[in-house]
């Protein structure tokens, strides 16, 4: 087997990070619109799979398409242009984050929850009709694995062997719903009730990533049939920018005055929500973010990592440059 | 020219795209055999094309379509086979926030060559749940070409124009005018039921070698100049029939297959109706929110001045076999509303 | 545990045969329109299950719904005239066969292949609500087990605890499509993937079925959440009234004509039509018919079994008889 | 009288009703935390009546839109929530096949007393994926009734008829109007946006108890002799701002609100109409095939000559703030094109 070049993923998955938080600025400058969902916390999970991909390989990403679209190698400076509704965008300014496509790269979002279940399947169903022995992979949180749609793409490649990978990344929430409360049976054994194979593994370890999705995408390679990964991790900014638990979090003050006021109603249901607010508090905590994971597996080398650091920091300020002189210019349709 | 039955027209239609271009697929519950009581010993897609190319599959609906959307965009022209209309309900989201956005969303910069082939309408007994048109509900969504033929030479030729269409379209297909639908539903190989079927939509000339026909140009059927009936589907036909009855009461009455409800013909419907001053539409699809207000609405802003009526369907479709005569759109209704709305 | 009353079921599945034979015959004179889907060899799960129902538990059926409305005691002769499309019948004739509904059963049914899943999760949401201790059925194919909304009911059913019995009647077949060719993993091990536990059984044996489901129910009125009933049957007529397979089947001459036309794409894919075919025809077999299968278990009373066979033959007689009368009548509204 | 948000109006009608009967329920994905930026000091429904009765739920929308026709049928009056209309076409099914339906098909003999409430509409940059309106196109679906409204009173008088009324409604509430939607999905508790609200619409005096407003009664908000304006949700007061300018430019506008869509208010548009002979539809959903053709539609099948024009979303909402400007139905084009059908 060959060995996950770390150092390399490392950078994938730091290039991703400073680029969404670049993103962050922007959004909270009030440049960026609409409800932004960033992928901080799930780099190890992305960084791993998208590491792997060959040209002509397929992928169909959820809500959190930044940091799939950035390592794919699709231009950090179309995205960004992108996000600001500038007409140079990637899309033209008309899909947005949410809505990211490149026919290139054979990449596809949906904001529509499961919906990258199917749509990989159809870009395998594509590709192994035209015989590329090329794959695809669906990317998307464990609250969409009580999809329909999912559930049937699952059947879907199974029956018809084809190469799609799925990728479950399992922030243990959707929005604002602990997710266990609301799935049954464990998500492997969905696989299993499918016919597909599954591997659980820590998400925020993007070496143990890589290596589970090695095997399973040589199997993937080799016309074994879909593979499913069960890889957990956190969201360091909760559900998306500005997300609301948040912010009664970091706001101690605010939640409070709100208990204080629901006092009558205190019961059952007022102590599932504070619990809410403990939990969401809970995951952000720095040893579960894969970037710090890493950095501590690295850090014997320190000086490698700075440079890297100040190299992908570098990158990404240029990126930002580049992008807002040509927003600057104004929206010229051309 | 040569003769065939409409089902045959739309599966020659199919045989010849793919014999021309290994893109094209076909999927959908039983694509295998769905054709077989009358079929089998003229093009049976399955056989001459292999299971890769005609792929059944299992009654998830909303997975293919989805599905099928990306492997259009991954080259493929697929065509995806969504039982009845009625079930399309299932699919809608592949629909409605994938097959018609996604071109948008990337700044046109990605298409989504899909055909949605589905059967549709009523007259034989089996209630709302499996009869409905829905072609205006449809053609709400934008980024959707909705095509409905009326007989088999327009069948085919849409058909083909379909499959080598870059954008989505939903292609409706009448069971009364589909001879093995008719079969499969209705009579069920009996010989002690029978149905109001269109003569001239189940079987007629057609090329012998496919051209596609452009979507979005209306054929005239009847010219006349008291009033123009305006239709789809087997709604021409009843549409037809009733401008002869009305022939005899004096009343001349053009009659225009629109063929794709979206896009509309806007020009063509311009024509007629500047002329007769007088339009009565006829639809199977739902009377409210649908294509008899939409053509209302257009022919308005375009500045014409019209006496105006509409025979549709109203509410569910009744099990009942009187009951459904009645709710559908027939040739009485039609007549009385014409000359209602000619002597206004 | 109680012991099945064999006696009392095979009358039920009797009643059901016989009223459905009725249909048929009434069906091929023109007398019912539309496509007619019975249920006739899968009477001994429907009998299992429905004779232990109480008053005030719900059922959501499929697209073969006549026996388990006759076998719930619900009036035969409004479902004949139902089926008649009389205003007078169950559903005032605006439903049909496919679309029948007792309020006072909490019976309903649908067309849409799944669509009993939700519709039973429904109703035992509401039953468990109102803490009325009752149980909701839904009934459905096999293939109904690829239909999104009926995976996304289990699931529900189980992270709500709900009282659902989900039967699935496995006839190997969906329409003309060999089910297994488009169905991964087991179908046990799927409800498993959601939490619920699974029985599989022979479907063509009342009494085992009717053990399984005892056990089942019980767990289910204990609130022990969702249970999964896998029962493998037949269809004696296909799939439905007319099934065009069928009809190849039963025209061997029919058959031979058109595999002479099509002898040119001789091949893999002709093959795999004409296997259908024989299949198809396989499973006509008596020793899968559930009445022959339980008649024989009861031989040893010949008389018993006349008897019961002339009181139903009776029965059924009478409901067509009174049907008739009331549908010569002519069809008043009021 | 009482000063209330128009979400807010919302929930205290849910509460109202929820304390009257013990059968209504809600249900939807995270229905316990939705409302708790704003609002966890006003009404929290789920604090106040327990997770039984305020249930949330899984990612699955057909699965718990279908459970809740059938929890209808058994005695409750399930308010289901689907968080944005764009996510009902993964409900479809359940809604055109199932509640729609199921009343009719049993011969008027069961009911589905349930109310589907669904976030809808755009203007803060999320694109067309999660901005799309579309009640006129559940309206065409028979058996379906449409509640839009369009300012805190409205929202809370029209919830409670809906949770009352015996039949399926859906429910729409524009993101624009409600404070905690803006908030979540627009600002995200930033200072440094901002977006076009409609003051009357955000906030207003509702009554200290809520009571019933019938469904199919429209709500003349301004009188006016040259032209008809007529809309709903927040078309409504983008409306009354161009009939505000109108005035200005010599034009004076009645401006309607319909609070349904379905069912039309038939001899409310016809009094006005008849009036004004000019007729000015501001649609936020889809125009074709949809609202503003079935209004003139029905116009003519009353026998009324008007002069007719739309604005309507035509497309695909775009991503970008500026082209999103333009899809939407803005004061200006509403001037633009009222102007145009007075000219004319
Ligand atoms: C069909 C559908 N339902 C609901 C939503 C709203 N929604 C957006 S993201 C989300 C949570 C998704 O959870 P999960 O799949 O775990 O992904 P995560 O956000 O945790 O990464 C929901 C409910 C949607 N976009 N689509
Ligand atoms: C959503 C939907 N898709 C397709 C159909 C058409 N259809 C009716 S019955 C059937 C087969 C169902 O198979 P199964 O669930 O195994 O039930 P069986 O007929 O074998 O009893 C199909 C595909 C439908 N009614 N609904
Ligand atoms: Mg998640
Ligand atoms: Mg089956």
């Amino acid at each position: 087997m060959v060995e996950a070049e770390v150092w390399q993923l490392y950078r994938d998955m730091l290039r991703s990070r400073l680029f969404e938080e670049a993103v962050t600025d922007l959004w909270e400058k009030g440049k960026i619109s609409g409800e932004l969902h960033l992928g901080t916390g799930e780099e190890a999970i992305i960084a791993g799979v998208v590491s792997q991909l060959e040209e002509g390989d397929a992928m169909a990403v959820d809500h959190r398409g930044t940091p799939p679209f950035i390592m794919r190698g699709i231009d950090p400076v179309l995205i960004l242009l992108e996000f600001l509704g500038h007409s140079k965008g990637l899309c033209a300014g008309k899909g947005g984050h949410m809505h990211l496509f490149s026919k290139e790269h054979l990449a596809a979002s949906s904001g529509i929850v499961g919906s990258s279940g199917p749509a990989a399947t159809g870009f395998a169903l594509a590709l192994k009709y035209q015989k590329q022995k090329k794959i695809a992979v669906a990317f998307f949180g464990e609250g969409a694995m009580n999809q329909g749609m999912m559930l049937e793409s699952m059947n879907l490649a199974s029956v018809w062997n084809l190469p799609v990978l799925f990728v479950c990344k399992d922030n243990d929430w959707a929005v604002s719903t602990v997710t266990n409360n609301v799935t049954g049976g464990k998500l492997i054994d969905r696989a299993k009730g499918f016919g597909i194979e599954g591997y659980e593994v820590d998400g925020t370890d993007v070496e143990a990533v890589w290596k589970v999705v090695n095997e399973a995408i040589s199997k993937l390679r080799n016309n074994d049939g879909p593979q499913f990964i069960h890889a957990h991790c956190v969201h360091m900014e909760g559900h998306f920018l500005g997300d609301p638990l948040l912010r009664y979090h970091r706001n101690p003050t605010m939640l409070v005055e709100a208990a204080d006021s629901l006092k009558q109603y205190a019961g059952e249901s007022l102590d599932e929500v504070f619990l809410l607010l403990r939990k969401i508090g809970g995951q952000l905590k720095k040893k579960f973010d894969p970037l710090v994971v890493t950095q501590k597996k690295l850090k014997d080398n320190a000086e490698r990592l700075k440079q890297i650091e100040e190299e992908v920091t570098k990158e990404i300020e240029q990126v930002v440059y580049k992008t807002l002189e040509i927003f600057k210019g104004g929206v010229k349709d051309d | 020219m040569t003769k065939m039955g409409f089902a045959q027209a739309i599966v020659s239609a199919i045989e010849q795209a793919m014999a021309e271009d290994e893109n094209v697929i076909i999927m959908g519950e039983d694509v295998h055999v769905l054709r077989i009581p009358k079929l089998l010993p003229k093009p049976n897609l399955f056989i001459r094309f292999g299971k890769e190319r005609v792929k059944y599959t299992p009654i998830s609906e909303s997975g293919f379509v989805g599905a099928a959307v990306t492997a259009a965009m991954a080259g493929l022209r697929p065509i995806v086979e969504v039982l009845f209309a009625d079930f399309l309900g299932v699919t809608m989201d592949a629909i409605l926030n994938h097959a018609a956005k996604i071109s948008f969303f990337s700044g046109n910069k990605w298409n989504v060559p899909l055909v949605i082939r589905t059967a549709c309408g009523g007259g034989y007994g089996d209630a709302g749940q499996h009869e409905q048109s829905l072609w205006g509900w449809l053609a709400h969504i934008p980024g959707l070409s909705i095509v409905v033929p009326s007989n088999p030479a327009d069948a085919g030729g849409l058909m083909l124009s379909s499959i080598y269409e870059d954008n989505p379209v939903i292609y409706f297909e009448h069971k009364m005018l589909a001879d093995y639908w008719l079969d499969y539903m209705g009579s069920g190989g009996r010989t002690t039921v029978s149905f109001d079927v269109p003569e001239k939509g189940l079987e007629g000339e057609v090329p012998d070698k496919w051209e596609s026909i452009p979507l979005g140009k209306l054929n005239k059927i009847k010219g006349g100049n008291d009033i123009t009936l305006i239709s789809v589907g087997v709604g021409v036909h009843r549409s037809i029939e009733a401008a002869n009855i009305l022939e005899e009461k004096g009343i001349s009455a053009e009659v225009l297959d629109l063929r794709c409800v979206a896009p509309l013909d806007i020009e063509g419907l311009k024509k007629s109706v500047s002329k007769t001053e007088a339009v009565l539409i006829v639809d199977e699809d739902y009377k409210n929110f649908g294509l008899s207000g939409e053509i209302c609405a257009i022919l308005l802003e375009e500045g014409l001045s019209f006496k105006y009526g509409r025979v549709c369907t109203e509410n569910t479709i009744p099990y009942s076999r009187e009951l459904e005569d009645q709710a559908l759109p027939n040739t009485k209704r039609i007549i009385d509303k014409a000359v209602n709305i000619v002597k206004k």
